[in-house]
């Protein structure tokens, strides 16, 4: 059943990119791995924001099938980021990722 | 669904059912040995699988939709078995990382047997990569590939016995790869989701058939494609997205860093020579420049970083940088006479190449680990010279212990590109398509990365040969490896000379697909 | 409606800002929360109340608190904000908000040169639909991801065991 | 057949070398003499074939074995030997007796491997000459560096891993672009015929678009002048020349040299020859520059070494010159060049690495004054100085001389330029002599000199450089048969190039200056000469 | 019978190699009188065989000269080179001049070389010298002709670094084959020319050629000048005259036989050789007289002004060749050669001589340490006498007769007073200054330092040369050769007695001025006026060389020597690694860095798809 007076595709397209710099922008700024990972879900809820508009649009489920799957990602994502994180935590005792440089050059 | 359809993921179905035996095994009763074997069943049933599949394809089936979402065709099935043969040696070789890493006699354990399960789970993602012929496939694929390879690279983190520094890279290696994965991860999906605005289908099929006005009409999709090759790029390591390349190869598990190397790239190239195929992406100017750029980048950067490295497996690391440029190379032009081979014979050449090269480095850290354990060698490296990873080590190795060393230089040859390995037919391929497709820049940048390589590749051989300052790891100075170890390395060389020497036995099964 | 759309969107921007922005991890997440939120509204306006509902419960519900958590087990509080203060300097931020901003403007350029659709109409997809997809044609894709949690589950399962960690330097003292 | 025997004999050898090291000390010597005078031996089977040259018959070949091998691009094992590579074989399998001899205990280190690959080198060396299929061509002209590399590299002197690595990538990487040359050429031939193939002989007939064949006989010349070497790719030379052990120079000045030699007139003119009559003035012209540079080089030279590898690219200068002469004569001196250079150039690096072993050093500063007390080497320097410094009489003098006469045919200001080269040659030869041989005892050697008493040449080092001297005093006096084996191979590269001139000289606005003037209209000096 | 000429270089060649052989079978030297045997007897033996055929020759029709073909040595396309013998009168002539006073001495070198470790090395260098100026003179095509022409050279070369411990002979040795060899290259090129043009290079057939048919002459000048430029080399005229007097660094035989009576000449031998080619072209004659006028006044100014007796010597035969390339110059190609006979002879006799005052001297080679000789070595006084009185051309001495012949060419060329003639007449004079200053330093006024050591190193193996080739000194001006099939005959012209008399006077003035200006000086060498200091020095040629040519060549390859190509590929390498190092850089470790590198290659990568 279409929904008339909803915004466009292409609105829905803007919000997701500039969600998706914001993210990216915070990925390259913060220092603290918990905030990378935040970055990281905002950039990824970006994209399956994006999913969800273009399936409105378009009017099948498929959009809406690839959020689930996004989703089934970020949170199998999350959970393995955060146990590195605690085992990051435990071993160099601070959450700064600028500390992971031994391996360079 | 039908039975054909099931039948024709037959491969997948064999490594799911692998994966869950595994798991129940494992709950039930843990045993390295007994993990290995699973594992190593598993895969030479799916590869057993894949013939009986590629069997029932003929003639009017020459390819199995299953669900619209999959799609078994002869060359996937070649790709299939190319990586399940890859992931067979890589299981050899991480039972002997394993075992000299977890004590399986440990009061709590660190339980190795995860190591297979997730090597299997990778090779679902990456069989499934292949296969795709859907968005979701795809994604789901390729995501699970890098899901098993997060704690795959973290895997020396929790052996009780892997020394503290190893530990440390590991954890450093999975993190790095692990953010930066995710963001190329999240790019990808906003240029699939891009792609999808545009045409509204997720399968590539469904895409192709409205690419025509697509292409006309809209920068969406364009630029839903590009994101999307941004992220391949990335797990391809092309330059500019190389620069997580050297540092997780580093840091990682050595077996986890031939995975990485090979399968991880080997799914890519397959699934993207059909993603192009289908959606004749071959006509785009615009994607081919991009490529060519890559490439060219990739072959001089890579090889230039490469130069003067002396940790081996950064310099392995930035070489294959590098030879995706070459691969790349012959991939542009594509569906021409040799483009299609010379993908995959350049692949095969660089999968036993590289998959070679990263064993004999693996089994030699192994056996100094193995002195370590005993107690006849210094924990931390005190110098280059006795650091497995450092070229110093391989001082005057030939000397010491001919038919390793005689294994890896054959490696390393085949690396530079030189007659007698497959590493030159390889080569030749790729100059093959190129004159064919008269990209005489490219084939420019091919000579000069070539001749780039040969300098750190022929350095490292001739420290084989060095007759003085040999470091000396026990009285004989023999570097002894598993036996196992031996077999493969053999079975590599062997094939790198065969393939090398006869490369018709090679072409004749990839001109059979 | 439009006025909604615009509205929500706004405030998800701001919030995620503020979650780039903020010094305090517990209160970025709660912006991000927001965010989420706001997001969700989104998917409902579009028709998607499945997708809202999940966005809801898996994203704002399950992950974050996941985060929450972890945020917690490491104290990650107040203690450090003077720390994230130190880090988020200017100099820190201006480079990589540049260079967000320049793709920003690139996509927005790429995406608003073409044209879409013609077609401006939204269609409304219920859970129902959905679930069909989901276990007719997408069966195989839900194995998958089934697999992918199984991956996920073992990866974590297997990194964060914690066992020695603590007492590390007594059998093997590196 | 007899040629892949010889060629599995050698690799064979090889391996038989490597592993009876472990249970005979001398094994790997004894077994590399036997395997040469093996093949040696083969190699005369084709003696009844040197009589029997009848020009202008329409087999050119001896002898050939064709198996097919990548069917996919047309690849065959394709082997073959006409006059041309019937010299070099036998050239090549002398010089690696000759070394063999020369070096007898100089090496200590892992000499089973040492012989390994000095057989290996051979026989890439022989394939090198008798392959006619483009791509066997390129497999044998990279596998024979492999083992060079190694020779290099582990048996060399105290630079040898830079010398190595850069007389690799030199090569390597120009190989390369003949490489690409070769597929480009076959792709081209593909597309004209659709008959993909690597076959020289059908390759012959490949009509090329003349833009295109001149990149592609480009590809070709820049790997056949690396190896030459000629200016300016020559540097890697020196390096490798002086670093390599005795017998590796010996192996690379004799013959590895010799096969960029031979691909430019095996592959080179026969294959472009419109291209290569374009090019000829430049290719005459980095000829001569490199015979006049290669001479002041090897006079600036403290090494002695290092002298006579410069000498050697001021040599092969000549056959460069020669080659692009494009001229019957021209062509044939060249030829006889690449012999008498491979023996008289062999000798003297057999004569360094004898002064080395003995007396630890190849500084010409720490030599002086050897005749008194090594009066036979020293003679036998002198002969090989004088040698390669062109004597009439001996080898190289026949061979300059017909390349100068020849290549003055064609171009006149050039082959002046490179007569200047005889006097390099005389300001070299006759430096080292003064330098190493005349003039009072150095007293930084009468240490040494006396430790060891027996230090003049014996008599298995006599025998091998006097056999040399024979060579070159017969084929200086009696060069006609090795112009006579030679002949129909240079006649087919000539006639292809005067039939192109043919129809260049019947176009006549394609008469340029460049072209070659016959004999019969007799240009006057003035349209040479501004 | 003319078959037999092919031993006549066989001989030599066969003695040569016995000689060097000897060390394969005998571990020590062999005693001097084997070594002596072979050495001399091979030569006398050809010189034997020479007159024997010689005389035989004498009374056939020219016509009966044969060529003797030995073997093909080249045929390639139409180069076609036989190692094959002309034999005409000119040959003969040439022959019997190498093989007499060659084996004159080989003998003398018997006692000269006495007391010398390498008397096999000196007699092997010397045969081998003796075969290749034989084939140089025998050969029927220019080729062949260039084979013993530089085979002379490498020979001359051997012989003068003969004493190698000294590094200054080594030094002079070098000098004179290098000097040689830039006058041969040019030859070379002249030979390549003369192919080019004439499809042959058999003289025989070139002179036919040219004959038969019109041809260029600025073709043939020019080839005409280069082969001048090998003679002035080989025959040491201006201007690469200066490796001669460096090349007295050899023993005194050598000097006696390579450097004045055989090779020297060998460009007066190639140039009558050619002189139908020479005939063709009137810049070319020109050339060759100007070439010999200039020399043989300029060595004859620089002879006045030396110290060194072998030196004065070696400045006198320049002189001499200059009379005779003078006289080729003008056409009198039987005058060239004539002189040149007697040249040979009482050149020989003049260093011979030479040589037997230096070894009873001790080896004191300085004439200023000597004086008042006459008494102590008589013989050799008597000897060294007729000698000068050749040299100087007194009357009825043979050097008179050929040299008058020369000058009455010269008059005869231009039909008058020319300037050609002129400089033979100065030259006369100057010929009679140094050659009596030289008699009258050494043998008579008072005695040097150096004299009073002397003791007569004579023994009749030395003496009997010298006596056989005084008495060719004295009367070989009655042996006018018979070249008049080789050049034709020339109209015998009536000249004015005063030129006659002008030339019979010249050299009794020079006596006159050197009896006035030396008899009683004794100052040492090392004063000098400018002027003599200037002829000392060969005319500054030396000085002007070195620093035109040898200086700036030896400076460029100096800095060179590290081969200035190199470091192209030096930088390339230097390049990479500096990318390298940059490259690594980048690789920092930082995992922000990557994302931002990340974000970046994404900005490159849309920016392309914008911009396309």
């Amino acid at each position: 059943m279409p929904i008339e007076t909803a915004p466009g595709l292409e609105a829905g397209i803007m919000l997701s990119s500039i969600l998706f710099c914001l993210g990216l922008a915070g990925l390259m700024m913060r220092r603290n791995v918990i905030f990378m990972l935040m970055c990281v879900e905002i950039c990824t809820n970006a994209a399956a924001l994006m999913f969800v508009v273009a399936g409105a649009h378009w009017g099948n489920v498929d959009g809406q099938v690839m959020f689930v799957f996004v989703v089934t990602l970020a949170a199998a994502e999350v959970a393995i980021a955060l146990a590195l994180v605690l085992q990051f935590y435990h071993r160099k005792h601070t959450v700064d990722i600028d500390q992971l440089n031994e391996l360079r050059g | 669904m039908s039975a054909q359809e099931l039948f024709g993921i037959l491969p997948l179905l064999i490594l799911s059912a692998g994966i869950v035996i595994l798991l129940l095994q494992v709950s039930f009763w843990r045993g390295h040995l007994g993990a290995l074997a699973t594992t190593t069943i598993t895969l030479v049933l799916a590869m057993t699988s894949c013939f009986w599949v590629a069997g029932s394809l003929s003639g009017a089936t020459s390819s199995i939709q299953v669900t619209g979402l999959l799609q078994v065709d002869y060359t996937a099935l070649f790709f299939c078995l190319i990586l399940l043969l890859t992931a067979f040696a890589i299981s050899i070789m991480g039972y002997n990382y394993l075992r000299l890493r977890c004590d399986p006699k440990g009061i709590s354990g660190s339980y190795p047997e995860e190591y297979y399960i997730l090597l299997l789970l990778a090779m679902l993602g990456a069989c499934t990569l292949i296969f795709s012929s859907h968005f979701a496939t795809f994604f789901l694929g390729l995501e699970l590939i890098s899901l098993s390879l997060y704690p795959m690279l973290g895997f020396s983190l929790t052996g009780d016995l892997s020394p503290k520094r190893e530990k440390l890279q590991s954890l450093e290696s999975a993190i790095k790869y692990l953010i930066l994965s995710a963001l190329s991860t999240a790019l990808g999906l906003f240029g699939i989701a891009l792609i999808y605005s545009a045409s509204g289908a997720l399968d590539f099929v469904g895409i192709a058939s409205r690419i025509t006005e697509l292409s006309q009409t809209s920068t969406l999709f364009a630029t839903g494609v590009t994101l999307l090759l941004i992220s391949i790029a990335f797990k391809l390591s092309l330059v500019p997205f190389h620069i997580w390349t050297p540092d997780v190869y580093q840091g990682a598990p050595t077996p986890t860093t031939a995975l990485i190397a090979t399968v991880g790239k080997g799914a890519v190239i397959g699934f993207l020579l059909r993603f192009f195929n289908i959606l004749d992406l071959y006509s785009s100017q615009v994607l081919l420049d991009m490529l060519s750029i890559a490439a060219i980048a990739s072959m001089l950067v890579g090889n230039l970083l490469a130069l003067m490295q002396t940790n081996i497996k950064r310099l392995l690391a930035y070489s294959s940088i590098g030879h995706i440029g070459y691969l790349i190379v012959a991939f542009i032009i594509g569906k021409s006479t040799f483009g299609t081979e010379a993908v995959i014979y350049y692949l095969v050449a660089y999968i036993i190449t590289t998959l070679g090269s990263f064993a004999v480095i693996g089994l030699v850290a192994d056996s100094v680990e193995e002195k370590v354990l005993k107690g006849e060698y210094p924990e931390s490296p005190l110098s280059d010279v006795q650091n497995p990873y450092q070229r110093a080590f391989y001082r005057g190795l030939l000397w010491r212990s001919p038919w390793l060393a005689g294994c890896f230089a054959a490696m390393l040859l085949s690396l530079a590109g030189i007659p007698l390995t497959i590493g030159f037919i390889g080569k030749f391929y790729v100059f093959t398509a190129g004159v064919e497709g008269q990209m005489w820049v490219l084939l420019a940048g091919v000579v000069i990365g070539s001749a780039l390589g040969l300098f750190y590749y022929l350095r490292l051989l001739l420290t084989m040969v060095q007759r003085d300052n040999v470091p000396d790891i026990n009285n004989t100075g023999a570097v002894q490896i598993a036996t196992s170890g031996q077999l493969l390395l053999l079975i590599l060389t062997t094939a790198l000379l065969v393939f090398g020497i006869f490369p018709q036995i090679l072409i004749n099964w990839i001109n059979a697909l | 409606m439009n006025f909604v759309f615009y509205l929500t969107s706004a405030i998800a921007v701001v919030a995620t800002a503020m979650v780039i922005f903020h010094k305090n991890a517990v209160h970025a997440l709660l912006y991000l929360v927001t965010s989420l939120l706001a997001v969700a509204v989104i998917f409902y306006q579009f028709g998607a109340p499945l997708a809202a509902a999940l966005e809801v419960i898996i994203y704002a519900g399950a992950i974050m608190v996941l985060i929450v958590f972890v945020i917690m087990m490491l104290n990650q509080g107040d203690s450090t904000v003077v720390q994230e203060q130190t880090w988020l300097q200017p100099r820190t931020w201006l480079g990589p908000a540049l260079l967000s901003a320049l793709l920003l403007a690139q996509l927005i350029l790429l995406v608003s040169s073409g044209k879409i659709s013609s077609n401006q109409t939204f269609h409304y997809i219920g859970p129902k639909q959905i679930g069909i997809a989901l276990f007719s044609h997408y069966v195989l894709a839900v194995e998958l991801a089934s697999m992918l949690l199984l991956a996920g589950l073992v990866g974590a399962f297997h990194l964060a065991r914690r066992k020695k960690i603590d007492s590390e330097g007594s059998s093997n003292a590196y | 057949m007899t040629l892949l025997a010889i060629i599995i004999i050698l690799f064979t050898g090889g391996i038989i070398a490597w592993l009876s090291e472990r249970y005979f000390k001398a094994g790997g010597r004894w077994i590399s003499l036997i395997t040469l005078l093996l093949t040696a031996m083969l190699l005369t089977n084709y003696f009844t074939f040197i009589h029997s040259t009848g020009v202008g018959t329409a087999e050119p070949w001896w002898d050939s074995l064709q198996i097919s091998w990548i069917p996919r691009f047309g690849i065959d094992f394709h082997l073959a030997i006409d006059g041309l590579s019937f010299l070099m074989l036998a050239l090549t399998l002398a010089m690696g007796i000759f070394g063999v001899l020369m070096t007898w205990n100089d090496i200590s280190f892992r000499r089973g491997f040492f012989y390994f690959n000095y057989l290996w080198t051979l026989a890439g060396v022989v394939g090198v000459f008798t392959a006619i299929d483009l791509f066997l061509f390129f497999f044998f002209w990279e596998v024979m560096l492999i083992p060079m590399l190694f020779l290099i590299a582990v048996w060399g002197y105290e630079q040898r891993i830079y010398a190595a690595i850069k007389f690799f990538i030199f090569t390597q990487a120009s190989s390369l672009l003949m490489l690409i040359a070769i597929v480009g050429l076959v792709y081209i031939h593909y597309t004209n015929t659709g008959q993909l193939t690597f076959n020289y002989n059908a390759l012959l007939n490949a009509r090329l678009p003349p833009g295109i064949a001149y990149w592609l006989m480009l590809g070709f010349f820049v790997a056949f002048i690396v190896k030459l070497p000629a200016l300016p790719f020559h540097t890697w030379l020196p390096d490798a020349h002086t670093q390599a052990p005795t017998a590796g120079s010996i192996l690379l000045a004799a013959i590895l040299l010799k096969t960029g030699a031979y691909g430019l007139l095996r592959f080179n003119l026969p294959l472009f020859p419109e291209s290569s009559i374009e090019f000829a003035p430049v290719a005459m012209t980095i000829g001569a520059i490199s015979i006049i540079y290669g001479a002041m080089l090897a006079f600036a030279q403290r090494d002695m070494k290092r002298l006579v590898a410069y000498s050697s690219v001021s040599h092969m200068g000549f056959v460069l010159l020669g080659l692009y002469a494009l001229d019957t004569i021209a062509i044939q001196g060249a030829v006889m060049q690449m012999i008498a250079h491979g023996l008289s150039t062999a000798a003297l690096f057999a004569l360094v690495g004898a002064l080395q072993h003995r007396l630890h050093t190849r500084d010409m500063q720490q030599l002086g004054g050897l005749w008194g007390r090594l009066p036979k080497l020293s003679a036998i320097a002198l002969f090989f100085a004088v040698a390669s410094l062109g004597l009439p009489g001996l080898g190289n003098f026949v061979a300059e001389f017909t390349v100068l006469v020849g290549s003055f045919r064609t171009n006149h200001w050039m082959t002046a330029l490179a007569a200047i080269g005889l006097i390099g040659a005389a300001l070299y030869a006759l430096l080292m002599m003064q330098k190493v041989f005349f003039g009072k005892l150095n007293k930084r050697l009468e240490k040494p000199i006396r430790e060891h008493e027996a230090t003049d040449l014996n008599i298995r080092e006599s025998c091998a450089l006097l056999t040399l001297a024979a060579l070159l005093v017969f084929i200086g006096l009696h060069p006609q048969p090795i112009f006579n084996i030679a002949e129909q191979t240079v006649q087919r590269s000539t006639t292809k190039i005067e039939a192109v001139l043919n129809i260049q000289k019947f176009s006549p606005e394609k008469i340029s200056s460049q072209t070659h003037p016959t004999r019969l209209e007799h240009t006057s000096i003035e349209d040479t000469t501004p | 019978m003319q078959g037999l000429l092919a031993w006549v270089p066989l001989l030599p060649l066969i003695g040569f190699l016995i000689l060097v052989a000897i060390p394969l079978f005998h571990r020590s030297e062999p005693p001097q009188k084997f070594v002596a045997c072979i050495g001399v007897g091979s030569v006398g033996l050809a010189a034997l065989l020479t007159m024997i055929v010689a005389f035989t020759l004498f009374w056939k029709t020219p016509s009966e000269l044969v060529n003797i073909s030995l073997w093909q040595w080249m045929l390639v396309d139409n180069l076609q080179v036989g190692f094959n013998f002309h034999i005409d009168w000119l040959t003969i002539v040439m022959l019997l001049i190498i093989t007499g006073v060659g084996f004159l001495i080989h003998l003398y070198s018997v006692g000269y070389m006495r007391d010398d470790m390498d008397f096999r090395r000196y007699f092997a260098y010397l045969n081998l010298f003796v075969c290749a100026m034989l084939i140089l003179v025998l050969a029927d095509n220019l080729v062949l002709l260039y084979l013993g022409w530089e085979g002379v050279g490498l020979c001359s070369y051997l012989l003068i670094g003969f004493w190698y411990k000294e590094p200054a002979n080594g030094t002079a040795a070098q000098k004179a084959f290098i000097v040689t060899r830039i006058g041969d290259t040019a030859m070379a090129i002249g030979l390549f020319l003369l192919f080019y043009e004439f499809s042959t290079l058999n003289i025989q057939q070139l002179i036919s050629v040219i004959d038969g048919q019109e041809v260029n002459t600025e073709i043939i000048t020019l080839a005409c000048l280069l082969l001048l430029g090998g003679a002035v080399g080989k025959s040491a005229q201006l201007p690469l005259q200066t490796w001669l007097p460096d090349a007295m660094a050899g023993p005194t035989p050598v000097s006696a036989l390579i450097h004045a009576a055989t090779m020297v000449t060998a460009g007066v031998y190639l140039i009558a050789r050619m002189h139908p080619l020479y005939m063709l072209s009137e810049v070319a004659m020109n050339a060759v007289a100007f070439v010999g006028a200039t020399t043989l006044l300029i060595s004859g100014f620089s002879a006045i002004a030396q110290s060194d007796i072998k030196r004065v010597l070696a400045y006198s035969t320049i002189s001499q060749i200059g009379y005779m390339f003078l006289a080729l110059g003008v056409g009198a190609w039987s005058g060239a050669i004539f002189h040149l006979m007697t040249h040979a002879f009482f050149k020989a006799l003049l260093f011979l001589s030479a040589g037997s005052v230096i070894l009873s001297l001790h080896h004191e080679q300085n004439i200023f340490s000597m004086g008042g000789l006459y008494r102590k070595i008589p013989l050799t006084f008597i000897c060294f006498t007729i000698g000068c009185a050749c040299l100087a051309a007194l009357p009825f001495t043979s050097g008179f007769y050929s040299k008058d012949h020369i000058l009455l060419s010269a008059w005869e060329y231009h039909q008058g007073v020319n300037i050609l003639w002129l400089a033979g007449i100065l030259g006369a004079l100057v010929t009679g200054v140094y050659s009596f200053r030289l008699l009258f330093l050494v043998f008579l006024g008072k005695e040097g330092t150096a004299s009073t050591h002397c003791k007569d190193a004579n023994t009749p193996v030395m003496s009997i040369p010298l006596c056989i080739l005084a008495a060719l000194a004295l009367f070989g001006g009655l042996l006018a050769p018979p070249l008049q099939a080789v050049f034709g005959v020339r109209p015998d012209e009536d000249h004015s007695a005063w030129i006659e008399g002008v030339a019979i006077a010249m050299p009794l003035i020079g006596l006159a001025i050197a009896w006035r200006l030396f008899l009683h000086e004794q100052k040492s060498g090392e004063q000098r006026s400018p002027l003599m200091q200037f002829w000392f020095s060969g005319w500054g040629f030396d000085w002007l060389y070195g620093h035109l040519l040898v200086r700036p060549f030896k400076y460029l390859s100096q800095i060179n020597h590290n081969d200035i190509i190199d470091s192209l590929y030096k930088g390339t390498a230097a390049v990479s690694r500096q990318m390298n190092a940059l490259l690594s850089a980048s690789q920092n470790g930082q995992v922000r860095w990557y994302l931002t590198s990340f974000a970046v290659g994404s900005i490159l990568f849309l920016a392309l798809l914008v911009a396309l």
